[in-house]
């Protein structure tokens, strides 16, 4: 095990699978210089030279060219700077890499990553803020992927790498820097399989990204109210772990969906449904969704305080899913 | 390859096998056994032939929704894409793609595509992969005049160029974007004039003249397969049909159609000069027409005999994952 | 009234809006030969010279000349051939025109209606029959509207064109030639208002764009079983009319919501998320939710008839709510 | 406007009030009142001041993320500058949009834009506006180099000159996009030699020019304004500053950047030119200076001193709906 940042651990595994695999190459705005905007980049260009492309900006043009290249056996990993910049490239993404497998009978292998930077970050409001997962979950042929720890984002990372079909990758920018444990060398986490980060007996808070740590911090404040909370972090939302979150749920009677993202039509709604329908005998109280308010990202720091979910939004949630 | 007899005859024998095919799959349509669209391809074909004769079996090739003739050129079974056509489990995509889709990845032959302008990323793509793989492999991307308008067209052709990729961009200019002329909507009469934006060779050949088009792709990927970047040809060309089933065609004289037909079917120009040159005789010409004809008529048979796509093959083929979502 | 087919409502609409305001103009592909691709253009070349422009292949241009046009005081009517092009305009509808006026603290006006012939028409396979209302539902700032019937698009259409913001106006294909009566002359339809298209009292069906019908069919015949269905029309997704469905739902006890778009994260999951938030004690079974598989849409016949709910659907759903 | 005594001042005196703006935000963000990221203008103030000069308030004009001093050079307050900089509540913006959304409406600068590109179609389409009203209103698109890579250049041009619409191009080519030189990603030098793919003039000039910038860009916005069709101008120019806030810049050595200060600071050659030809005394120039300082400082204390928005304003100016979803 080794301490490291979120981004420290894509890092670590893409160059762990440029090393094992020859087919694995970067494509990107901006990737080579810097060590990339989130230095997720940093030192692939020095240790594998020619496998590290920087590119005009051309989003539509950059996801076409990882279709092609995937398609013809190669393993892009492509970059776009700001998740909002996949909206230059949805043709790409939603109709060339997620249905071509389908559409040829299953003769396409279409194993790209596109990774996501995402939520907020620095103030840039409304056009640099956005999350957007429930868009691609929506998409069969996608995969929708949303590490919320070092560990797991690079056990998910690798498996999305050797993946033989199109992976939607989420990184959070504002967990970027937190850190954690991580182990050494080459491990992988299956895409499809929630984790219970914490048990819990009287309420399930499924939380999304960061809001899986808030929820942490909240459950250890919720024991002083003598409520026992089990967080279950998804990790993927597409293929979505219906069992492990029924499960969950069918125990403790209780669930709250929580995502940093607006919550009208977000992920959060699927989960929430899905509970609805699989787990309505044993539900003691409606199930609650945590999110955004449904407006654009402002830029003022006085309105934005009032957009991101923190940890007494859960707690909250908890206590009236408690008293219900 | 240079010239030869032979390869004229190849070209020759599959124009007719293309030309054949999509006149019965337009039959079977209004017979309901071939459901959907057709975009037929009909008066284009010395352009997929004459490029197609070019390449390798591992060359990539990407079409547009207009590629019955791309496909076959690039050597797809016969009987599997009208199995496909029928929507038969036996199609080239099993019956879940249909004629925008059909596609033989054991040939390299990427696929059809719905979308406009939608193949020329990723050709540039297939052509990155033989780059970092260091293959001599060539990439050829068909797309219409239209395309020639999408974003896409900007953004891949210039990274094509930047890199130097292996690859050749193949606009088949038929003069009409669906129902509107060309005239109409573009500013520049040929796409081929559009190159020195990127820095590319630009070349505008005559589309119905299989061995115009033969020579000039030929210099093309070979330029490719040496490593010297991309090359953009617009083949001039006209659609015998209309853009697809339905079309009324209000848009264009029977006189404008009936001319074309009449004085620049590929096939005819091609049979012409082979005859003129003593490369085809009267009766191997017949033959060969017969021969496409059997064919056809054979892969008509396949596909009916074909058993359907059933409940099972719904949910095959989304991901390697089973479904899992609820 | 005037019996009329759907797509004669919208052509009806778009022809007295021009009339009645010089600003409003049409734009888009093959817009003005041939009628346009569905005839709802048809004749306004003609009546209108001037005010109809055919484009390029361009999508991502043809939109954001929209929303400038719009910003600078025009009321474009843009016409996608397939809701499946809007992916190669995703940035002009989600960052431009739907945020502009909140980027802009409320200077910007994009009063641009997008319409989006949808879902399944001829077998056109993956690429040419998506629906993918809740990407927009999920994105502030943009309205949803999907009229179910000729007179409900004739007045929602009016509506839209008339509204300050941009209006994704969703027309299924396969419901262009069906026909209905609609009101002559000027009439208006709120954005945001349900309508209750049958009254009952044992369950609610929510149904949407061709679902409506089919509802109300599956609704008579299952008056044989003695139940007796209501049928709530949202008629636009976004604003949604949480009190019109709250009110049914509390009133039968029983919901199901049905679309012919996929169910995983589409508009259904919103629907059902809310309902069970807001009518949690008045249930009596679960909200049950109907749509497409999450596959894209095959091309053969054999394989689609699996894929589009019919009113058997709703039939069984009602069934298993009614013995839950 | 023909080149005055008169005009050459307003664009001098607009420049610094451009420069020391930036200056001064770039401070604020030091201190903790701006925050966000600041995208600097600094190097290229010729271009704004000398286009603009050009128009009339009813002129449309759309920038880009870095467009402090377009929106300054179209007019706008300096006061509400700063304060939507700050995130208050009397910013342009009402603090919703900051740095890279600042607009200002009743000028009909419609506003910077965050993403790449995103004007070029938004600014052919107020030109459509124009025409369709009738109205002789000019509109001009600000964009980078690197945003002429991407599609919507190529689709928003192409309808702009296909319908020949009152509207000026206007590239800034500050040879970098982002971190990445533009010789790295771009396969031709000039922006302006892509003009011939749309068949409309194409132009570059020297952006640090004021006065050459102000000559062009006036043939431009005069033929626009006389219903002959879209121009391409690209102006050279560079920026003073990193991309954006925190750049560290190893992509290019500190000697290029002292260079094009010294050499090339268009602010300084103007004033050049300016005195050379008797325009501008040493006393005016001092002048102009503080008054720009003193017009900065008292823009920072309006912005210190007014309100921050509140919850109650977050949901509104989203659409004229209420929200009403749940
Ligand atoms: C992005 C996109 N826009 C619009 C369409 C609808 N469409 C299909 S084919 C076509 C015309 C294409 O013209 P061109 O590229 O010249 O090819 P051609 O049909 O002439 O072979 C159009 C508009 C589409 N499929 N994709
Ligand atoms: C579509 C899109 N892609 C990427 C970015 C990130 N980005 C912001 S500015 C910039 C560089 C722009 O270069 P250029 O157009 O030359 O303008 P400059 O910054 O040099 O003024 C990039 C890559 C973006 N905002 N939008
Ligand atoms: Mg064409
Ligand atoms: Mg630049």
């Amino acid at each position: 095990m080794k301490t490291m940042a979120f981004n420290e651990a894509i890092r670590t595994a893409l160059h762990e699978e440029m090393q094992r695999d020859e087919s694995v190459f970067v494509i990107g705005e901006d990737v080579a210089t810097h060590g990339g905007p989130y230095k997720v980049t940093d030192g692939i260009a020095e240790a594998f030279p020619g496998r590290i492309f920087e590119t005009p900006i051309a989003e539509a043009g950059i996801v076409g060219i990882g279709v092609g290249a995937a398609m013809a056996g190669m393993r892009p990993v492509v970059e776009l700077m700001y998740l909002d910049f996949v909206t230059c490239a949805m043709d790409e993404v939603v109709n060339q890499a997620a249905k071509m497998r389908y559409m040829t009978g299953g003769q396409a292998r279409v194993p790209m990553v596109i990774r996501l930077p995402c939520g907020i970050g620095r103030l840039l409001a409304a056009q640099h803020s956005q999350i957007l997962e429930s868009w691609f979950m929506h998409v069969p042929g996608l995969q929708v992927v949303v590490p919320s720890t070092p560990a797991d984002a690079k056990g998910l990372f690798k498996t999305a790498v050797r993946s033989p079909d199109p992976v939607m990758f989420f990184e959070y920018k504002r967990i970027y820097t937190s850190k954690g444990e991580v182990p050494e060398g080459d491990y992988t986490i299956p895409i499809g399989q929630a984790d219970v980060k914490r048990e819990g007996e009287d309420a399930t808070v499924v939380a999304i990204g960061p809001m899986v740590q808030k929820s942490l911090e909240a459950a250890v404040l919720l024991e002083d109210d003598g409520y026992d909370i089990e967080v279950v972090d998804p990790r993927s939302l597409s293929p979505l772990d219906v069992d492990t979150i029924c499960e969950s749920v069918r125990k403790t009677g209780r669930a709250i969906v929580c995502g940093e993202d607006s919550t009208f039509a977000g992920a959060a709604s699927e989960i929430a449904a899905m509970i609805g329908e699989n787990c309505f005998g044993d539900l003691k109280a409606p199930v609650r969704r945590i999110g955004s308010p449904h407006v654009p990202m402002p830029f003022s720091s006085e309105l934005v305080k009032h957009v991101v979910p923190e940890k007494s939004h859960v707690i909250e949630a908890v206590n009236q899913s408690m008293a219900a | 390859m240079s010239l030869s007899p032979e390869v004229c005859k190849t070209m020759y024998t599959m124009m007719w096998r293309i030309r054949l095919f999509e006149e019965e799959a337009d039959r079977q349509t209004n017979l309901g056994n071939v459901v959907g669209t057709l975009h037929m391809y009909c008066g284009e074909e010395a352009i997929a032939v004459g490029v197609c004769s070019q390449l390798r079996t591992d060359d990539y090739v990407l079409g547009t929704h207009r590629s019955h003739g791309h496909c076959l050129a690039k050597g797809a079974s016969i009987d599997k894409m009208m199995a496909e056509l029928f929507g038969k489990a036996t199609g080239t995509c099993g019956g879940k793609g249909g004629s925008m889709h059909v596609a033989d990845f054991s040939l390299n032959m990427l696929g059809a595509n719905g979308i406009v302008g939608a193949g020329i990323g990723p050709t540039t793509g297939t052509a990155l992969a033989s780059k970092l793989r260091h293959t001599d492999q060539v990439s050829i991307c068909f797309f219409g005049d239209g395309a020639a308008a999408r974003g896409t067209f900007h953004e891949a052709i210039m990274m094509g160029s930047l890199w130097k990729l292996p690859v050749v961009y193949v606009c088949e200019n038929n003069q009409y974007q669906q129902w509107v002329p060309r005239k109409n909507v573009a500013v520049i009469d040929s796409v081929a004039d559009m190159a020195g934006s990127y820095a590319i060779p630009g070349v505008s050949i005559n589309g119905q003249d299989a061995l115009e088009v033969y020579e000039v792709a030929g210099e093309a990927v070979a330029r490719a397969r040496r490593g010297e970047g991309p090359t953009l040809i617009e083949a001039r060309t006209y659609r015998f049909y209309g853009h697809s089933l339905g079309d009324e065609q209000q848009y264009r004289t029977s006189d404008e159609v009936e001319k074309w037909k009449s004085n620049s079917d590929p096939i005819q120009l091609l049979g012409a000069t082979m005859k003129e040159r003593g490369w085809l005789t009267d009766e191997e010409d017949g033959n060969i027409q017969q021969q496409a004809a059997a064919e056809v008529k054979k892969a008509v048979e396949f596909a009916e005999q074909s058993p359907w796509p059933t409940l099972a093959n719904l949910e095959t083929d989304v991901t390697s994952h089973s479904l899992g979502v609820a």
